[in-house]
């Protein structure tokens, strides 16, 4: 087993797909190569030119093709190679992460971080400890097999939005736990 | 339908060595589109790329991966190659299975699927690659050196040598930096100001070189070829045009206790003063926080002394001079903003440094660093050349040395090495030994390096002839007793203890960039590391240039350096500069935005969040000419490439070349479950 | 009145009553109460890592676990080494799960390591403006030299950097707000030969004595010190480096505790005053002052008993 | 009501607008109305059922206005909100509309005609209004009512879903986002969405799946949300016209109350203050990157 993350009983092994700039966190990830620090080998890395090219619309599809974990890195604040490309990119992931909980998506399974060039040995931790956390998250099974879900849940011709002004089905809310007519999940 | 062709290589052993690179060929095969899989020991070597040529002529290839590096290290050859095939060169890409699969990972299983995975997204990448043409801008064929010392010096009169028109920007009042404070230089112990001041003269007497001395970089907008750099030409109250350097106005200054900035505090200076004897500009410079005059205009008060302007024949004292914003086009900027020298200090510039309570925190008299055994050893020092002790004037008879502080102590904040102690110590025991024949210089080392040409040999000089006694240990403790600073050390070649007293202690601390690189830094938009060295493009291949094109770097602001490395770096600059400016036009990577003019709503986020000013608004008319609507256009030759602008676009109708969506969908894609 | 644990350790029992004793006597002036350790053991000192690092690192434990179950936040170990001992016990287990898992297996009791460890300078240093007030006996004429010695400021990751370790003040501070005048000398964190009191009593009076002269050099009229091993090397050991003529004066050597009650007019007897080997008595004449109860007549019979013992 | 028909009487017969945008009674409550005749002003009505956002017939990307020309638009303070978003986005040219501003007391929920204003049935986004009187208009016209005292209910909603576990909110959701049937209803009425082709109709690449089950749902509300992140004006019209009934409000208002925690911006109706997105500050909060 390689690296210095030991495998959990069941063997699961979380896919992380990581979106990072060009110009800091990617050749950080060079130096880390050429100073062979050794990490865990779930990541793969996709280059873009600035954390300002990535867009939320990335993460979703990310998830909806498979991947258990997402990494979004590039240049500290002042040191983007585009001036302010990594301004935009907090403001945008700031409010993306929000609403990602608040939509019931764990926040950890997102990592955001910012590493220079001359850090290879924190792009290392990142890689790593993102690695361990969604190992113990486990499969992100529930986005990409929403699909599934609808062909099995019975048809929600729940009554008790019928009607009501504000359209919210209060009683789902106050229910505790799932919501009558909500997603049996099939946990693989 | 795409004909990509796959070429995976083994670097040697660097990749082939953890992945099985002929596995991943075989598992590309099988990808739709791909013709073409094969693996090779070295691809970028000359048949490596004839392999790939070949292989885009018999196979008429549409597209090509080549899994090996990292596109920093050889994705220009390989486009090249694949131009030099007839294929565009945008239509060929790199999968980076050395540095982010085969260097960080040892399971061969694992890291073979890995790289399999990299390859085939590059391969679904290069399916949405479309050719590009490289974009061609003007070039402003002027170059910009930040910093005058040696390297800045050397770097401004190799590109004004070469035909092209230099603006040296100094921040002192003079150019000159560190090397005009040394008396000697080692290896040679040839006089620093007889080798430094012909060519500082030289850039005076430059018909190509704009001197800015006594000015700052204030701001810097644009990009490779074509940057605006603002100037801040801070106020001397001097009249450049009207002083002609008698120095009248120094000697009359009635303030001529304000310790000398250039005889790192051990001389004394007026208010009005020129900073050494051969300063270039030979101009006088008011010290506007120390003259009376400023200091009761600060309180309000009416202006009482004028003593250096009523000593002025020229009247070119001119105590009502503002500073000045200069605008000035250039293609090309030379960082060359040398180092400092760490402090024992208890308050530290970062809170990652630490000072040396072992030390006292330099409150000890007595206890100097190197810069100011400099100036005592100077002909033109506070001392005029006699080795002195700043407290009572006496002739040191024991002088100890201590190497490696600050430099080489994590718990200092620098790990690293400084590079020039060791042989500037080793001259300093030489100058002392020549100065005072009877006395006795101790040097505490770890280990001595002198790797330069004919650095030993000037070391065991030290050691061998000129009596210096060199003791392998640190010193862990220095107090002052009476007039003697004991020192409390360790021998580790006879693993005693050592307690000896001293008169001297002359300490070689670290060298540090100079205070607020970071910020210029910034303004450069260049990368910096912790310690604020800047980043050079590749350590060992491209050892001057920035990753920010058209920026380059020389001498200590990159790493600590001696004066050698710093003029050597200095000429690379000025090579890679005249490279830049040796032809009219500058080819620029095509990787830029282009709106969708069908699409776009004209809602303008783009060019709100583009740091470049790239996005202009383009008119739509009908066929009656009337404007229908108004919609974004980028400026190709404006814009940099960063694409904010696409990710903003809600209706995703403006296009990043090279990285669009299509393509990093399919990226994306391609590592789907 | 704030609540602290406190661990005596041997010495604070057994040849450095007296900083029990001075101890016990500011505290209520402080209005602090120590909460001894109830059945405490000893910290292991310098014999226990010599031997075994695991024992060195649950002997400490075992108290700090004591404590723990006892609900005390923080325990206060006025002496320098079982200090040193206690807190770099808590800062490895905090930083091992494996070591902290053995220690729990050995300790058969679950042990949590909540317990925060004190120096008497972290805790003076935290009253300092207590102890200012509490003066009424202010010795402004007794010029002290403070010694810190190895343990009490070092090393900066365990003791949490309450003190700056190459150039620490907290002493100094303590001693001014007593009113006393703190002296600039050199040998501040000299070693005084710690444990070697014993097997190498010539290496003990060799960097005792040079401490000594520095501090008599620097016009001290005592040495204050916050630790018994420092104290017996410095107070006990004079005779012996008389007697191999490496110092010809005599120095009195208090503890800080000592100085704070001085300054808070407690009579000496009450301070273990007395029980010194060098003789206290010119620090009483300085310090009588006009502070109640400070009889100087009572040192005379129990100086001569001190010196016997 | 009398004012606002002389007032639209007195532009149509000037000529100063083709057609003025507002309300009438419709067979089933209040609807818009587009009088384009003088005596037409008459149909004009104003009160508590008048709750469709105006704004969204401004968008050029709607066939009226083009027909129309020059118009004069009715437009409840929350409105000119909106208005001020298109004018900020540089989708209508302020001088292009004139603006009535109404003073509002509030509003329902949907504009049945039975319909009577009171403590349960305004809409929610009433509850605790801030500005009853718009100041981005070149007339302003009518009363204003009380108006009713916050907090709002969907606030308190997002407090209890927040509190809960992310599993049960992720329930909550997938319950939601499954009965979602891609009408893009939401997207036709809302002001601020005028772009020509959307992002959901790019095909190449698809980043939002086309068909409605719960996946293709979650990017495309998403996108919507963050596309929304500082323009919306909270005009509640998405969520008046899901045919499903999907609480949208709840995820606009929470997007609403972060931009407005970490970035001290609500939509405002002046069209010169910039919106969050777009902008950043040096020292932005950055508490979750590493």
């Amino acid at each position: 087993m390689d690296s210095t993350t030991p495998a959990t009983a069941g063997g699961f092994e979380p896919r992380i797909t990581a979106f990072v700039c060009n110009w800091c966190t990617y050749t950080g990830a060079d130096l880390a190569g050429t100073s062979r620090l050794q990490m865990a080998s779930n990541v793969r890395i996709i280059r873009l030119p600035c954390t300002g090219r990535i867009d939320p619309m990335f993460i979703t599809k990310a998830f909806e093709r498979g991947a258990d974990g997402i990494i979004v890195s590039g240049c500290h604040p002042a040191d983007c190679h585009y001036n302010a490309g990594n301004y935009h990119a907090r403001r945008r992931f700031a409010i993306f992460r929000e609403l990602m909980d608040f939509l019931g998506v764990d926040p950890s399974r997102i990592t955001f971080s910012w590493v220079s060039a001359s850090e290879g040995a924190k792009w290392r931790d990142v890689v790593n400890d993102a690695v361990t956390r969604v190992r113990a998250l486990g499969p992100f099974t529930a986005y990409r097999n929403m699909v599934v879900v609808q062909a099995t849940a019975p048809k929600s011709s729940s009554p008790e939005h019928a009607g009501e002004g504000e359209g919210l089905p209060m009683q789902s809310l106050a229910a505790d736990g799932v919501a009558p007519g909500a997603s049996k999940e099939v946990t693989a | 339908m795409a004909r990509i062709g796959v070429f995976v290589c083994h670097c040697g052993e660097n990749i082939g060595r953890t992945v099985d690179c002929h596995a991943v060929a075989e598992g590309c095969k099988d990808v739709p589109g791909v013709v073409h899989s094969v693996d090779y020991k070295y691809m970028c070597s000359d048949p490596g790329q004839q392999m790939v040529k070949k292989a885009i002529e018999e196979k008429g290839l549409t597209g090509v991966v080549v899994a090996a590096c990292s596109p920093h290290m050889h994705e220009k050859t390989f486009r090249r190659a694949a131009a030099g095939a007839g294929l565009n060169a945008f239509l060929c890409e790199m999968a980076n299975v050395r540095e982010h699969c085969s260097w960080i990972h040892e399971d061969r299983e694992k890291a073979t699927v890995k790289a399999i995975d990299i390859t085939r997204t590059i391969i679904e990448k290069v399916k949405h690659n479309v050719p590009l043409s490289t974009i061609r801008i003007p070039v402003t064929r002027r170059a910009l050196v930040i910093g005058g010392g040696i390297a800045g010096i050397q770097a401004a009169l190799d590109i004004a040598d070469g035909g092209r028109e230099v603006i040296l920007v100094e921040k002192g009042p003079s150019i000159g930096g560190h090397m005009s404070q040394l008396s000697e230089t080692f290896p040679t112990l040839d006089c620093s100001q007889c080798i430094l001041t012909p060519r500082m003269v030289e850039v005076y007497q430059h018909p190509r070189i704009k001197l800015y001395a006594y000015s700052e970089v204030e701001s810097v907008e644009g990009y490779i070829g074509n940057f605006k750099v603002t100037v801040r030409r801070k106020a001397r109250s001097v009249d450049e045009e009207k002083c002609n350097g008698c120095g009248a106005c120094t000697q009359v200054c009635p303030n001529k206790k304000i310790p000398s900035e250039f005889d790192c505090g051990l001389g004394k200076r007026t208010a009005i003063y020129v900073p050494f004897p051969q300063a270039v500009p030979n101009l006088p410079t008011v010290d506007r926080n120390k003259c009376l005059l400023f200091m009761n205009r600060a309180k309000g008060r009416p202006d009482t002394c004028k003593k250096c302007a009523e000593a002025c024949e020229k009247g070119a004292i001119d105590f009502d001079q503002q500073d000045r914003l200069i605008t000035e086009d250039v293609g090309a900027i030379v960082v060359a903003t040398g180092y400092q020298l760490y402090t024992i200090g208890k308050d530290q510039p970062k809170d990652n440094l630490k000072g040396y309570g072992e030390y006292g925190y330099g409150t000890i008299p007595d206890v100097i660093d190197g810069l100011q055994f400099e100036r005592l050893a100077s002909a033109s020092g506070p001392t005029s050349g006699k080795i002195l002790r700043p407290s009572d004037g006496k002739v040191p008879k024991r002088i100890v040395f201590l190497q490696c502080i600050g430099s080489r102590d994590p718990q200092k904040g620098m790990e690293y090495c400084s590079k020039i102690c060791c042989m500037y110590v080793a001259k300093h025991t030489m100058l002392y030994h020549h100065k005072v024949h009877d006395g006795v210089a101790t040097v505490f080392y770890m280990d001595i390096r002198a790797a330069g040409k004919g650095y030993e040999e000037f070391s065991r000089r030290a050691i061998e002839e000129e009596g210096a006694q060199y003791i392998r240990g640190r010193v862990s403790r220095m107090w002052r007793e009476g007039d003697v600073i004991k020192i409390l050390g360790f021998d580790t070649l006879e693993g005693e203890p050592i307690e000896m007293d001293a008169d001297m202690v002359v300490l070689a601390t670290a060298m540090r960039p100079q205070p607020g690189i970071d910020v210029l830094a910034q303004k450069l938009s260049v990368s910096y590391d912790q310690h604020g060295f800047i980043n050079e493009a590749h350590p060992k291949l491209r050892p001057v240039e920035t990753n920010t094109a058209g920026i380059y770097v020389a001498g200590a602001c990159q790493a600590p350096r001696d004066i050698p490395d710093a003029v050597a770096m200095a000429s690379a600059t000025a090579s890679k500069v005249l490279g830049l400016f040796a032809n009219e036009m500058l080819e620029r990577e095509p990787t830029v935005a282009r709106v969708d003019e069908g699409t776009c709503a004209g809602c303008f986020h783009c060019e709100r969040v583009c740091a470049y000013g790239a996005v202009e608004h383009k008119d739509i008319k009908d066929r009656a000419g009337n404007v229908v609507r108004v919609i974004a256009y980028v400026n190709p030759g404006v814009c940099q490439g960063c694409g904010t602008c696409e990710a903003t676009c809600p209706s995703k109708s403006v296009e990043l070349q090279g990285f669009t969506d299509e393509q990093i969908w399919s990226e994306i894609q391609a590592l789907g479950v | 009145m704030t609540k602290i644990g406190y661990f005596p350790g041997c010495s604070l029992h057994g040849l450095s009553r007296e900083y029990e004793e001075s101890l016990k006597a500011i505290v209520a002036g402080l209005d602090t109460e120590l909460v001894e350790v109830d059945d405490w053991s000893c910290c292991g000192a310098s014999s226990a890592h010599g031997t075994s690092h695991l024992l060195a690192v649950t002997l400490p434990a075992r108290n700090l676990a004591i404590a723990e179950s006892q609900g005390l936040p923080e325990v206060l170990a006025p002496c320098a080494a079982c200090y040193a001992r206690l807190a770099s016990a808590r800062h490895e287990i905090e930083g091992d799960t494996d070591l902290a898992g053995h220690v729990n297996r050995i300790l058969v009791r679950d042990f949590k390591n909540t317990v925060k460890v004190r120096s008497i300078l972290e805790v003076l240093k935290g009253q300092v403006a207590t102890i200012k007030a509490k003066a009424t006996n202010p010795l402004k004429d007794l010029k002290v030299a403070c010694y810190y010695g190895c343990l009490l400021v070092r090393p900066v990751e365990v003791t949490g950097g309450y003190d700056d370790p190459e150039d620490p003040s907290s002493m100094e501070d303590i001693c001014k707000a007593a009113g006393a005048v703190p002296v600039k000398w050199n040998r501040r964190l000299d070693c005084c030969g710690g444990g070697m009191s014993m097997s190498r009593t010539g290496s003990v009076v060799r960097l005792s004595a040079a401490i000594l002269k520095d501090a008599k050099a620097a016009g001290a009229d005592a040495v204050v010190v916050a630790c018994p091993m420092c104290h017996s090397n410095l107070d006990f050991r004079q005779k012996a480096m008389q007697q191999r003529g490496a110092w010809e004066g005599d120095m009195p050597v208090l503890f800080l505790t000592q100085v704070v009650g001085l300054s808070m007019g407690i009579d000496p007897k009450t301070l273990g005053m007395g029980r010194h080997f060098v003789s206290t008595n010119s620090v009483m004449a300085r310090t009588a002052g006009t502070g109640s109860g400070a009889g100087t007549g009572t040192n005379k019979a129990t100086a001569v008993a001190g010196e016997v013992g | 009501m009398t004012e606002l028909r002389e007032l639209a009487r007195r532009l149509l017969s000037e000529g100063t607008v083709n057609a003025v945008l507002g309300w009438e009674e419709g067979p089933r409550g209040a609807r818009p109305a587009f009088v384009t005749t003088p005596d037409g002003a008459d149909r004009l009505i104003f009160d508590h059922r008048c709750v469709h956002n105006l704004a969204s017939y401004l968008s050029p990307r709607r066939p009226h206005l083009k027909r129309l020309g020059k118009v004069a638009m009715v437009l409840k303070p929350c409105d000119a909100r909106a208005v001020a978003g298109l004018i900020r986005e540089t989708q209508v040219p302020r001088e292009n509309v004139v603006l009535i501003g109404v003073r509002c007391g509030g509003v329902v929920t949907d504009p049945d005609s039975d319909a009577t204003l009171s403590e349960a049935t305004v809409a929610d986004r009433c509850r605790g209004c801030p500005d009853r009187e718009g100041k981005l208009a070149d007339h302003t016209v009518g009363t204003a009512g009380p108006g009713f005292p916050g907090p709002s209910h969907r606030a308190q909603k997002i407090e209890e879903l927040a509190a809960k576990p992310a599993d049960q909110r992720w329930a909550f959701w997938q319950a939601e986002l499954e009965k979602c049937v891609r009408c893009h209803a939401c997207r036709q009425v809302c002001p601020m969405c005028f772009c020509d082709r959307c992002l959901a109709d790019k095909t190449q690449p698809r980043w939002i799946e086309s068909s409605p089950h719960a996946r293709g749902n979650m990017a495309w509300h998403v996108a919507r949300a963050m596309h929304l992140a500082g323009r919306c004006v909270d005009c509640g019209e998405c969520e008046r016209v899901c045919p499903q009934g999907i609480p949208l409000g709840l995820i606009t208002r929470k997007i609403a109350s972060v931009v407005a925690e970490r970035y001290d911006f609500r939509p405002s109706d002046d069209p010169a203050v910039p919106a969050p997105v777009g902008t950043y500050r040096m020292d932005d909060p950055q508490e979750f990157i590493l």
